[in-house]
């Protein structure tokens, strides 16, 4: 199979689907000739014009609101949100409309779009360039939301995201655009709210989301030379999570450890683990454990920055700890 | 009256000024559901504004698209809903446009083009541009229109989508209906400048109109729909208008912040259902029992639905987890 | 004691740090001789005049902004927000502007601000007036949350916002505005991250927020009837969390049930059931319970509405399954 | 050159000449470390532009406040920061402005008013009138300047702010710094209508003026802020400028969006450094030996605080939860 870089996954997703259903169409910030900033779209105006991949003003409210509008009406927008911490810009857009419209209508209406933008740090972009927010759209009955860990997921969950009828919300890692991955030449679709055990274990597990996934298969591997065998889960949307996955790897190993890179508090490693504890309580050999990003605004200098999100050899450790049973008896 | 040109089809006139009493009555009836405690929440009456709603919505036809707000029951009469589905999703029942799950704030009619109200101020201003957006990307000559307050124009979100539709030509009417009052504040305090001012900056063609005269509003929106059909669009429309009604149902003691005097001024010399009656009368289109027959089906009709909705069932309980997702029937099973 | 309604207390609060404090002022949508729609704030303006109790525009950005702007510059903003739902619009100003301010400056500037809202189904307001949002603001590193419970709550919490020197947000439960509870005249204020055992029990911890805290007692009642007791704790505010109060209260019982009025999933009752599951999990006879509200927009109809919260019937039985034993063999 | 009536005293020109300087040298050093891999992450370069912030903030006192934005180093040098504290704070060091924790995009100089810069455009529409209310509410007569780009325009929070700052007239001026692109898009693409008229509507006096005159500008925020300080304001200004670089340090292959032409055009006929130094020569205020020791002074300054910075340390891993609040030293011990 070729290898070909996240960033070329997504603009594969795009343009087939784009083929595919002449109501799917791009909007966004430098969409068009820029192909935006991390260069993720290159090309694919040239293909369809400035009708279908729309540059739009600086007004991501705005053009949430008219996806919105347009996904109500017959089409299908992907809107392009250059960083995930300009979510924040189109909350209402997004939760209070997009969300809630086919609920509130009865069922009547329909908003088939997805929100594409991002995550992750260690880019030194600083505190609002680097923030993983996925846990608030989560949060949101009626939204979606897929985290793609590989080149293959990303497309994958791409062009099933615009085929669903439901407002999606999909966040690439940033620091993975030209991370290589194997990706069929033929057509595939991921369906959402199915997991995918990365790398299969007995000893421990590691659920880990986007960006986390690379960082425990690493600390897989780290475990795999101390003897120590990890299976390493990816949900790939956390809504609809894929809950049986997760509790039967949790039954299977006895211990687990979540690893995502949103901020620790009140995020998402806090509805997994509960969910693994409840329903797995009786199985666990120790509590879930949860990693996530330190509860601070992300910090420019490469010194401080680093320290702030989940590391291989931190998850090891911990890994390490909870297998030995040190763990156990600090609780 | 506005000398606006006479159709030689009297039936226009007679059905506008039917959707205004229609809009009316309905009010008179939410407002009697609420005060005899029969209607959950609160409610914000159209009242007084009749000639905004059906004037525009006179000009549209069912494939155009609307988007309403948390004062929205006018614009769905106008748009053709019908009582009772409307009376039965005020009561919150199953039979209501929204199966009760949207209530007044959302009431929707995706039949006639209605995107449904909103309880977010200026939450559609967006979504009424996207609809203008979808047309023109599908090739199709639909208008959308755009109906907030002028309390919503201190909503960032309007400037927007002012601009993307002004520099994207979308067949966008944004309609804003100024009726002098955001809650319980004047709007000279909450507007600085000029609010047609505002949309002529983006190089919008801006228009401010009685909103009181049924006529001169329908002929300006026939015009600038007829416009904005043909890719000469988007358009904005000050429509100055008054609220008979609190703010909402419950806004009793409003003395504070507006007189009793210009209530009744508004009411007894400016009101659109009177004025335009004398207006079929004087002309001859319409006799003064027409009318009468008129006010009096409407009435009846209204009661029926009221009636009916009252006895309608509610949604079923396992209702709550659907319509969550599209592809999902219960959403938490 | 005097008993005095919610909106007494929070006007009072704010009546008397305004006195205290002349760079102390409100400003929000009707604020001033409507007092809001609420009439919490009814009097505040004949006292400090409109220059103090400001009525803004319907501008949720922007006067968020303007508040972050007057807090970083030597004065004291209380924001209104009319309804919590609102919070959507201003998520950018306060969590990529106030939240981070104070730590992107390297601790030189400062937002002293506190964001009034409110939370709470039932009302029959729909979708976008019923939500309880707080789990999103509780993400984000930065912002202190707090969840008045009572009367007592409410007045004590504002009063200890306002002083404090970073951006707060406090969600009042907007179906308690005319609930009486004990309020000292003598000035008090409740310091944050200091949770109230608000019954003390020895069978089951009933964690509750905000509404639910009455919600609890309620339950707490029943089960006193059929010889369970249970404990009632209200954290009061979630960012600080008084973890230690949780979890000695979890050690003691064995059994803990969290109830919050915010969507269950991806909320908080995922964050403080991990915390306890990963700190007392060898004093856990059960798995943590959560109990959140569904996971569906807020429906209109009283029909459908009143499923979507849990009561305290529901409370009850729950903690009787836990009680008994049932939940630990379904887990 | 423009012809305002030159100062009696040609201290401030210099002063003027000198910031230009030290902003273009500032930004020449910042792109060097760029260049050669010694700055994390990346940066927006103020270059042509140095005539703004200087005709402005020449204007202003330290008690004045400004907002600033992610191609921010030029507002910060002319609203008097070191040199020193800027490098270190690019450079994420201990000793920076922030202590490193903000870098190049949030940099912030309390001590002489500067609230920072943002990376979120159109970020400190708000603030910038927010600092402003403070001035009125505490009575004093400080102003805020709020500089933003083009693109910032698009921005609805702007609308809500000027709306509230005309409102409640406001000491704020907002400085729009038209360089003719948004990233790499063209303004007239993203801009619908007239950007003065916008503020205009609201019944804000705006402005528009050579961004590259110094003099202009400075002669105009001088008229503006002295009005503001009387209680005349809110105003608007447009400044028509240029960014010499790309968007970022990284934004080299730019032709697809604008010709070498128009920026050598920009470069060769109307850089705001050149065309001050040249009147300041003939209108006999500096030598051409005068202007070239400021300038070889301006150099060794930047390239000493360049080479401070490369050495000074980086924060202690400790700092990484301090300043999360003001009342808790360490968040997560
Ligand atoms: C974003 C938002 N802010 C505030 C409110 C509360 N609110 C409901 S209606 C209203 C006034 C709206 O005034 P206007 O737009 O003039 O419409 P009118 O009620 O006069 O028809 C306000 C402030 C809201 N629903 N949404
Ligand atoms: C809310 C937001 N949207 C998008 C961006 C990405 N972005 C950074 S700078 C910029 C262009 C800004 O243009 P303008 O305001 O004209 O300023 P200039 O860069 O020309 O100085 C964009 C789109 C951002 N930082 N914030
Ligand atoms: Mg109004
Ligand atoms: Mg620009």
């Amino acid at each position: 199979m070729r290898n070909i870089t996240l960033s070329q996954a997504v603009n594969e997703a795009l343009a087939e689907e784009m083929r595919r259903d002449e109501t799917v169409f791009i909007l966004g910030e430098d969409v068009a000739e820029a192909g935006t900033p991390f260069k993720v779209l290159s090309g694919l105006v040239e293909e369809f014009g400035t009708d279908r991949v729309i540059d739009t003003p600086i007004s991501e409210p705005g053009f949430m609101g008219i996806a919105v509008g347009a996904a109500m009406t017959g089409t299908r927008p992907v809107v392009d949100l250059m960083f995930g911490d300009f979510i924040f810009l189109i909350m209402d857009q997004l939760c209070n409309q997009a969300a809630k419209t086919h609920y509130m209508s009865g069922g009547k209406l329909n908003v088939p779009l997805v929100v594409r933008t991002n995550l992750g740090a260690t880019r030194r972009s600083a505190a609002q360039h680097s923030q993983s927010l996925h846990a608030l759209v989560a949060h949101i009955p009626g939204l979606k939301v897929a985290l793609p860990s590989s080149a293959y997921e990303a497309k994958g969950l791409m062009k099933t995201a615009i085929r669903d009828n439901n407002p999606v919300v999909i966040f690439e890692d940033k620091l993975m655009y030209n991370d290589k991955a194997p990706v069929p030449e033929e057509e595939y679709l991921i369906p959402f709210g199915v997991a995918n055990i990365k790398r299969e274990g007995s000893d421990i597990t590691l659920i880990a989301t986007s960006s986390m996934v690379q960082v425990c298969e690493a600390a897989a591997d780290i475990l795999a030379a101390e003897g120590i065998s990890a299976e390493v889960i990816d949900p790939r949307t956390i809504v609809p999570l894929d809950e049986e996955a997760l509790l039967k790897s949790a039954r299977k190993t006895s211990r687990v450890i979540v690893v995502d890179e949103g901020h620790q508090s009140y995020g998402i490693t806090g509805e997994i683990a509960s969910r693994i504890n409840e329903k797995a309580f009786y199985h666990l050999d120790a509590p879930v454990l949860r990693m996530g990003a330190m509860d601070v605004p992300v910090p420019f200098t490469p010194a401080l920055e680093d320290l702030t999100v989940p590391t291989a050899d931190a998850v090891a450790a911990n890994a390490r700890k909870l297998v030995s049973g040190e763990m156990i008896h600090a609780a | 009256m506005s000398p606006a040109k006479k159709k030689t089809n009297t039936e226009d006139y007679l059905r506008m000024y039917r959707q205004m009493v229609r809009i009316r009555s309905f009010e008179d009836n939410a407002n009697q559901l609420y005060l005899s405690a029969k209607m959950p929440g609160l409610t914000h009456m159209y009242s007084g504004e009749e000639a905004v709603a059906v004037g525009i919505c006179e000009a549209l036809t069912d494939n155009d698209r609307i988007t309403s707000t948390h004062r929205g029951h006018g614009h769905c009469v106008a748009k053709g809903a019908e009582f009772k589905e409307m009376f039965c999703e005020l009561l919150g029942k199953e039979e209501g446009y929204c199966r009760g799950k949207g209530g007044s704030m959302h009431i929707a009619d995706q039949s006639h083009g209605n995107l449904g109200a909103n309880a977010i101020v200026g939450g559609s201003m967006g979504i009424a541009t996207g609809a203008a957006l979808t047309s023109k990307y599908l090739g199709r000559d639909d208008v959308a229109v755009c109906f907030f307050g002028d309390g919503a124009t201190a909503q960032g979100l309007m400037y927007e989508a002012m601009n993307m539709a002004a520099l994207w030509k979308l067949p966008v009417i944004y309609a804003c209906e100024n009726n002098g009052y955001s809650e319980y504040t004047k709007t000279e305090e909450i507007a600085a400048g000029s609010i047609i001012a505002r949309a002529q900056a983006f190089g919008i063609e801006a228009h401010q109109v009685d909103g009181q005269d049924v006529l001169a509003v329908n002929a300006l929106a026939q015009r600038l729909v007829d416009r904005a059909r043909k890719g000469e669009g988007p358009f904005f429309i000050e429509l100055m208008t008054y609220r008979y009604h609190g703010h909402h149902v419950g806004d009793i003691n409003r003395e504070y912040y507006r007189s009793k005097e210009e209530e009744r001024d508004w009411k007894e010399n400016r009101d659109p259902i009177i004025r335009f009656r004398s207006w079929l009368v004087e002309e001859g289109l319409a006799s003064e029992a027409e009318i009468e027959a008129i006010n009096a089906e409407v009435k009846k009709d209204a009661a029926e639905a009221v009636e009916y909705a009252l006895n309608a069932k509610y949604p079923d309980p396992s209702e709550v987890d659907m319509h969550v997702f599209t592809d999902v029937k219960h959403a938490l099973a």
